[in-house]
């Protein structure tokens, strides 16, 4: 019982990660009908967001401190950050540890930013072109952007950890009466799923009970009508992939306490995140989110112990298996509408 | 007619020579006349770095290079002379090998079988290559391996730590210097013992692939000779990035030490995993939960961050060590980069020169040569004190380093601190054991 | 015993009741249209007969064989071939070739691997598409591509795609839609001229009453699902049911 | 010629021409000197160079006709390595048991795979060929480990049992050969400073690819290729038009996965090693790259985008800080830096950033791939004649 309540949880977790990359995925695939194969290097981007801002804010000077020494036996250096001078040892320490959180407001502007260059400055000249060639221009952006990082902040993860209030775990157990120090779950991990569900219910709020997202809704469903409106609808898409390109920032920059963040981690989660857009079906944002959290879930169960006993190497196949039989049985996936992506 | 100025191979057709050649139906082996594969003819010898330049260790590959440029230098007289100087051999003059100045090629394996042979072969087949050295995963050190033996060169593996490399895919054109998964194994399980008792219960998670199978099945043994019982023991797949789902079982087993066979990234992030979820802090049977990494490497403990504080592994070389090898490289290496060297880069600098000397030793570029020169070549002052190159399988006996994490780092280099120094004699075990064939030296020729 | 017998066919989406006990008999050789106001369920029980949807009740037979549960091809094979509302040609590929793929269909069947001819010096394929293309008088647009033609030309082209595999029934969807009137004019005239040069049935749904008197010999009218009436032209002309259906039709429009 | 047409017969022959006279192409450059380095005439790129080739001109008769985007095409390529390894283990280091096996074993499972995957079409076939592959990979690395050796792959050994060949002398280690002719023997032939090398293995290789190459003109020209374009151009047309659609794209699909799977075994016969990472989704992803770079739908642009990628993987990355100051070493110290520090992120280590950048370049600027760009510059010089009179001009576009 226990365990299938953590494996749960767990599954809840991952799957916040996916849904979150899948929604952004989709709102690009949904209102522009592009497929965006860079939208793993603008997680990944999100990350190292976080992990510019943590270096930021700790840029140091170097004090010589003559009591010790370094490995070639000169006089130690030791990096004293800016904020330490200015705010204090201990705001400064506070500044450091609360990097990750901070990183929020700093990944917003940027992420959006660099979304809505993407879409005017490359993916704009792509809406009426083959799929395949998105593919391919996305997919060669993905490769610069990643070299790019990789230039600057090397092939290695980078420690970020999240600020020590959020270390250590919360114990259901204790909490809702079962054993305790069993059912334990780490802080950080209940506060990326609490931020995925808000940052899914904010993208939906906005979608359904704004103007500008009806306007956005109508236009994912008939572009055309719309531009005869007169409504400018490019502009507000323009703006769709900013959103987009946040939602997936987001989602990098509060992943990095969870994994080290490397340069690479945009396309560990590419495929994943493609599998998991179609098995919810193309253009659907509910299915993508659905889509997300059942295979994070499944993926969970696969890798038990007790499982993987009787199927040795089903944790190894679990998603593709369960894309598989959820494309055979359901055409366009969860929930996905009829005639997108088809041809 | 026979202005010989090739860089590349020695190989000297005259167009006369090749239409002989052309017009006979049987083919003619460039190589046949010099005897070996590649033979220097010119007043250079070239050398390939094969080493992972993009993916996941492309930091290690960079390291490894980096040293191989130190190595370099120093081979050909420039520089402090970093090991040279405390060799236990003396043949190396500084002026090169065999009086040829060192040239180099550097290649990217891409941590890929298929593109680590491609480069290889280019290093050989354009470069006129006469012996391929590098790599970061054992994947990568057995194919590369396999095809020097192939081609007929000689191969000095980098970083490999997989008993398969000398094991049971050995070959006898390859040479390795790191150590292996059953000297982790064999090292870590005393220490283990001492410090956590004799009475505890583990758990494995084992990265799915060769490398994984064989150190569980290392640690597993050694262990559970000093009376570790071993609860379970759990694959997860190479691509798995959040290890969550993996770790939350350990909670309700009665496990108090959790063993992470894991390497590269797989390592940093199940090691952050497992931290996250408090097992550090956790009471189990009345002992504290600890946590056992059998191969740790500085770089990869760096993207662990904090999380690798007082967690214990192995590892080959550690740039504290104070005799006077390692003082020399770490003097070597930190004054040309400003920062100490890996395990990594140590390998594989120690590297080239063992297969340098090997060549003055035994008087010739020819792999069979050098191979007979390495053969139970006994020396010391490369850092792990004295070490025996074992002739059944071209691996390397020294002592074998017990690290923990530091828990007062000074430096973002300072992660790791040296607990113990097992002596060799723990560490060695029968050639026999893992099977292979290690064959005949293969000149090319 | 008309050459296609559709008898008692019900067809249900959700709750709605789409086709509703229909009974249709369409004699060899004639030109049938049905005919309806929108929502009717002209294509519909188009579709039922092409095996693109299959009735919940009911069957329609082809020559006193049934044509339900049938893939598209099949029905084809059988002797049915279908135009569409909008042409449906192969956009990507020339004119001549859009015309010799049916050729091939008529002869060798559904599939057939033949991977190592050269399909230019398969000559009793190519005469015959080329004799085609001059009874469409389109020869000289052979080599074009055939979706930068004019829909004039492309609907010529998808009914002499569709006259080149024999058809004993052609099935025509709006054959008009959306033309110029002398493009519709054009194609009356052709189909005028294939039924009196062809031994060929043909159905066609029809919204242009223009088109529909001018060629059909019997009209159905559908409403809501089930046939209201059918009769020849001249009787259909001003009767009552026919006429209620169709106001009702515009008052709603309106 | 071999009943093509004039146009076709001509592109096969210059085709196989450029193929031939490959060993002087590639090595435009004299021993020694500083572009050396862009040489790629010796043999494992050669053969590369043709063994990809064979694997682009396989995805493009399904991709380039069909248009179905097969995200899994490396997996069938795999598993043809696998089984010419396996042939190479039991059978004999001869090539060709390996070659035809590895193409029927390819064929087999793209049977299966296709029969599954193409009753979704777009992008729901696209991730199911994805699945396909990822787990055929996982599966190698992991759990199969005893049939396909995993991480370390398999090589030939000593103590194989090779039921076919005689045993092997003490000493020697087996190698890949075609009755006897060893597929990494070469002839080298010096004049002045160049040296041309010409690799018997290369020419095994080049000869199946001309072949492939051959029949991919025939399948091109054949009314199945004529199908396979009318499934990609309307699908619903050819059904309403008596065909039945399903078993062209099926013949497509395990056409290009035994040309994959041809591809897999002269992989194995050239360069004796198979692993598992050769099935990776980037494997796949790699040859779609190819024929998109190249020209879709083309004859030969998979071929020139398989060259064009293996170039710059094998070339650009070998590039390192130390030749380009070699290169540069005329600028006077500080500019030479400075030149250096420019270039340096693209070479080497950075190879990928530039790859990625001629990717984007590529799509953006030559819609139609290289051959597009080849064909652009041919209508340069062309400019002057007066009439383009070609019969497939797009004239009159309606509507």
């Amino acid at each position: 019982m226990e365990a299938i309540i953590l494996q749960v949880l767990n599954g809840l977790d991952k799957g916040s990660a996916y849904a979150l990359i899948a929604l952004g995925l989709t709102l690009i695939f949904g209102t522009l009908g592009v497929v965006n194969f860079a939208h793993g290097a603008l997680f990944m981007i999100g990350a190292f967001c976080a992990v510019t801002l943590s270096r930021i804010i700790s840029i140091s000077h170097e004090v010589v401190d003559n009591t010790q020494t370094d490995f070639l036996g000169n006089p130690l250096k030791v990096d004293v950050p800016y904020v330490y001078d200015w705010f204090g040892q201990a705001t400064g320490d506070a500044l450091i540890d609360w990097a990750v959180p901070l990183s929020i407001l700093f990944a917003i502007p940027v992420m959006v930013g660099i979304g809505v260059a993407m879409e005017r400055g490359l993916i704009k000249h792509f809406y009426k072109r083959p799929h395949a060639d998105q593919i391919l221009v996305t997919f060669g952006l993905a490769i610069v952007l990643q070299e790019i990082i990789k230039y600057f902040y090397g092939a290695n993860p980078i420690p970020t950890p999240a600020p020590d209030a959020f270390r250590g775990s919360f114990d259901f157990g204790a909490a809702f009466g079962f054993d305790p120090n069993v059912i334990i779950y780490p802080y950080w991990r209940l506060v990326y799923f609490g931020f995925a569900a808000i940052i899914i219910g904010a993208v939906f709020a906005f979608l359904q009970f704004t103007t500008f997202g009806m306007v956005v809704r109508a236009g994912m469903a008939d572009r055309e009508t719309v531009q005869l409106l007169g409504i400018n609808i490019d502009r507000r898409f323009t703006l769709m992939f900013g959103i987009a390109a946040a939602v997936a920032g987001l989602a990098g920059v509060m992943y990095t306490p969870i994994n080290s963040p490397n340069y690479h981690m945009g396309m560990d989660f590419l495929v994943l995140s493609f599998v998991v857009v179609v098995v919810g079906g193309m253009g659907s944002l509910p299915g993508a989110v659905l889509a997300g959290f059942l295979l994070g879930i499944l993926e969970s169960f696969a890798s038990m112990r007790e499982v993987l006993n009787i199927l040795p190497g089903l944790n190894q196949i679990i998603i593709y298996l369960v894309a598989i039989i959820i494309l055979l049985t359901r055409p366009r996936g969860l929930m996905g509408r009829k005639g997108v992506m088809e041809d | 007619m026979s202005k010989l100025n090739l860089t590349r191979r020695g190989v000297l057709q005259t167009g006369v020579v090749a239409g002989a050649g052309l017009t006979l139906p049987t083919y003619l082996r460039a190589e046949s006349h010099a005897g070996f594969t590649n033979a220097p003819t010119g007043d250079t010898v070239t050398l390939g770095f094969n080493v992972p330049q993009s993916g996941p260790y492309a930091d290690e590959g960079a390291d490894e290079l980096r040293a191989y440029e130190l190595a370099v230098e120093h081979l050909n007289g420039g520089g402090d002379g970093g090991l040279l100087n405390t060799f236990s051999s003396k043949a190396l003059q500084g002026n090169g090998i065999l009086g040829k100045k060192v040239e180099y090629v550097t290649g990217d394996t891409q941590t890929k079988s298929d593109a680590a042979r491609a480069s290889a072969r280019s290093m050989i087949e354009k470069d006129g290559a006469v012996m391929i050295t590098g790599g970061s995963s054992s994947g990568v050190a057995v194919a590369v391996q396999a095809l020097c033996q192939e081609a007929g060169v000689i191969f000095m593996a980098g970083l490999t730590h997989s008993n398969d490399t000398t094991g049971k895919d050995k070959k006898a054109n390859g040479f390795r210097h790191f150590f292996n998964s059953y000297m982790s194994g064999a090292a870590l399980a005393p220490i283990l013992a001492a410090n956590y008792g004799n009475d505890r219960k583990a758990y494995h998670l084992t990265a799915d692939y060769n490398w994984g199978y064989t150190t569980e099945e290392a640690v597993r043994t050694s262990t559970e000779a000093l009376g570790w019982e071993t609860v379970a023991t759990v694959l997860t797949p190479l691509t798995q990035t959040d290890f969550s789902s993996y770790i939350t079982p350990i909670l309700q087993s009665d496990a108090d030490v959790l063993v992470l066979n894991h390497y590269g990234g797989n390592m940093v992030n199940s090691l952050t995993n497992a931290v996250q979820f408090g097992l550090r802090d956790r009471m189990v049977n009345g002992k504290q939960f600890e946590i056992v990494v059998p191969l740790y490497s500085r770089l990869m403990a760096k993207g662990a961050g904090a999380n690798v504080k007082g967690i214990f592994g192995s590892t080959n070389w550690h740039w504290s060590l104070q005799d006077e090898g390692s003082k020399a490289f770490v003097k070597s290496f930190g004054t040309k980069y400003g920062f100490p060297p890996s395990q990594a880069a140590h390998t594989c600098y120690v590297q080239a020169l063992l297969y340098a000397d090997a060549v003055e030793r035994g008087g010739s570029f020819n792999p069979c040569a050098v191979g007979e020169a390495l053969k139970d070549f006994e020396f010391d002052g490369m850092g792990n004190g004295p070490t025996l190159y074992r002739g059944e399988d071209h691996q390397c006996f020294k002592d074998v380093l017990v690290v923990k994490g530091k828990e007062n780092p000074t430096s973002e280099f300072d992660l790791l601190e040296i607990v113990e120094i097992t002596p060799v004699s723990q560490v060695t075990y029968d050639a026999s054991i893992f099977g292979g064939e290690l064959g005949a030296c293969n000149p090319g020729a | 015993m008309g050459i296609l017998e559709v008898k008692n066919v019900g067809k249900r989406f959700g709750g709605l009741q789409a086709l509703g006990d229909v009974n249709l008999s369409i004699a060899e050789n004639s030109v049938h249209a049905i005919i309806g106001p929108n929502g009717a369920g002209k294509s519909t029980l188009l579709n039922c007969l092409v095996g693109k949807l299959i009735p919940d009740t009911g069957s329609v037979m082809f020559d006193g064989q049934s044509v339900l549960g049938r893939k598209p091809y099949e029905i084809n094979q059988m002797g049915i071939s279908r135009v569409f509302q909008t042409p449906e040609i192969f956009g990507d590929l020339s004119v001549m070739e859009n015309m010799m793929i049916p050729c091939f269909a008529k002869r060798d069947g559904s599939f057939k691997p033949n991977v190592f001819i050269n399909m230019l010096k398969d000559r009793e394929i190519v005469e015959r598409a080329e004799h085609m293309l001059e009874e469409m008088n389109m020869s000289d647009k052979r080599h074009m591509h055939a979706a930068s033609m004019s829909r004039g030309d492309k609907r010529r082209l998808e009914i002499g795609m569709c006259l080149s595999q024999e058809p004993r029934l052609l099935l025509l969807d709006e054959p008009t839609a959306g033309m110029a009137r002398a493009d519709t004019n054009n194609t009356i005239d052709l189909l005028k001229q294939i039924k009196e040069e062809r031994n060929i049935t043909i159905a066609i749904i029809e919204h242009d009453m223009h088109v529909v008197f001018s060629l059909a010999e019997r009209i159905t009218v559908l409403a809501q699902g089930t046939p209201l009436v059918e009769d020849t032209p001249d009787n259909i002309k001003g009767h009552p049911k026919v006429r209620e259906a169709y106001l009702g039709e515009t008052q709603e429009a309106a | 010629m071999f009943g093509l047409e004039k146009k076709d017969a001509r592109l096969l022959i210059l085709v196989a021409v450029l193929v031939a006279f490959a060993p002087f192409i590639l090595n435009p450059f004299p021993e020694g000197s500083g572009l050396a380095q862009f040489n790629a005439g010796y043999p494992d790129l050669m053969q590369r160079f043709v063994i990809f080739g064979i694997f682009a001109i396989g995805f493009n008769i399904l991709f380039g006709l069909t248009g179905y985007l097969s995200f899994g095409h490396a997996a069938f390529l795999g598993v043809g390595s696998y089984a010419a390894m396996w042939m190479m283990k039991l059978l004999t280091m001869n090539v060709i048991p390996g070659i035809v096996v590895s193409v029927i074993v390819a064929g087999v499972f793209s049977l299966a795979v296709g029969w599954i995957s193409l009753r979704r079409s777009g992008i729901y076939f696209s991730i199911l060929t994805l699945a396909f592959a990822q787990m055929s990979y996982s599966l190698a690395y992991s759990v199969l480990t005893p049939l396909t050796g995993g991480e370390t792959g398999l090589q030939p050994k000593i103590t194989d049992p090779r039921i076919l060949d005689a045993a092997l002398a003490p000493g020697a280690t087996p190698k890949a050969n075609l009755f006897g002719l060893e597929m990494g023997s070469s002839v080298e032939l010096g004049m002045g400073s160049w040296l041309f090398t010409f690799n018997a293995g290369y020419y095994v290789a080049a000869i199946v690819m001309l072949v492939a190459f051959y029949m991919s003109i025939r399948i091109f020209r054949s009314p199945f290729g004529m199908m396979l374009r009318a499934v990609k151009s309307n699908q619903q047309r050819l059904n309403y038009t008596g065909l039945n659609t399903k078993p062209y794209t099926l013949a497509a699909f395990v056409i290009s996965g035994m040309y994959a799977g041809l591809a897999g075994g002269l992989m194995v016969a050239m360069d004796t090693q198979v692993g598992a990472e050769r099935m990776f989704w980037t494997a796949s992803g790699e040859v779609v790259l190819m024929t998109i770079l190249g020209g879709v739908g083309t004859l030969i642009g998979p071929v020139l985008g398989a060259g064009a990628i293996k170039y710059m993987e094998n070339i650009l990355s070998k590039i390192n800080s130390d030749i380009l100051h070699t290169w540069f070493a005329f600028l006077p110290d500080g500019l030479e830096d400075f030149v250096v520090t420019l270039i340096y992120p693209f070479i080497g280590k950075g190879w990928h950033l530039t790859l990625g950048l001629i990717f984007m370049a590529v799509v953006i600027f030559l819609p139609g791939g290289l051959v597009e760009g080849g064909q652009k510059i041919a209508k340069l010089f062309k400019r002057k004649s007066p009439v383009d009179d070609s019969p497939d001009g797009k004239t009159t576009p309606a509507e």
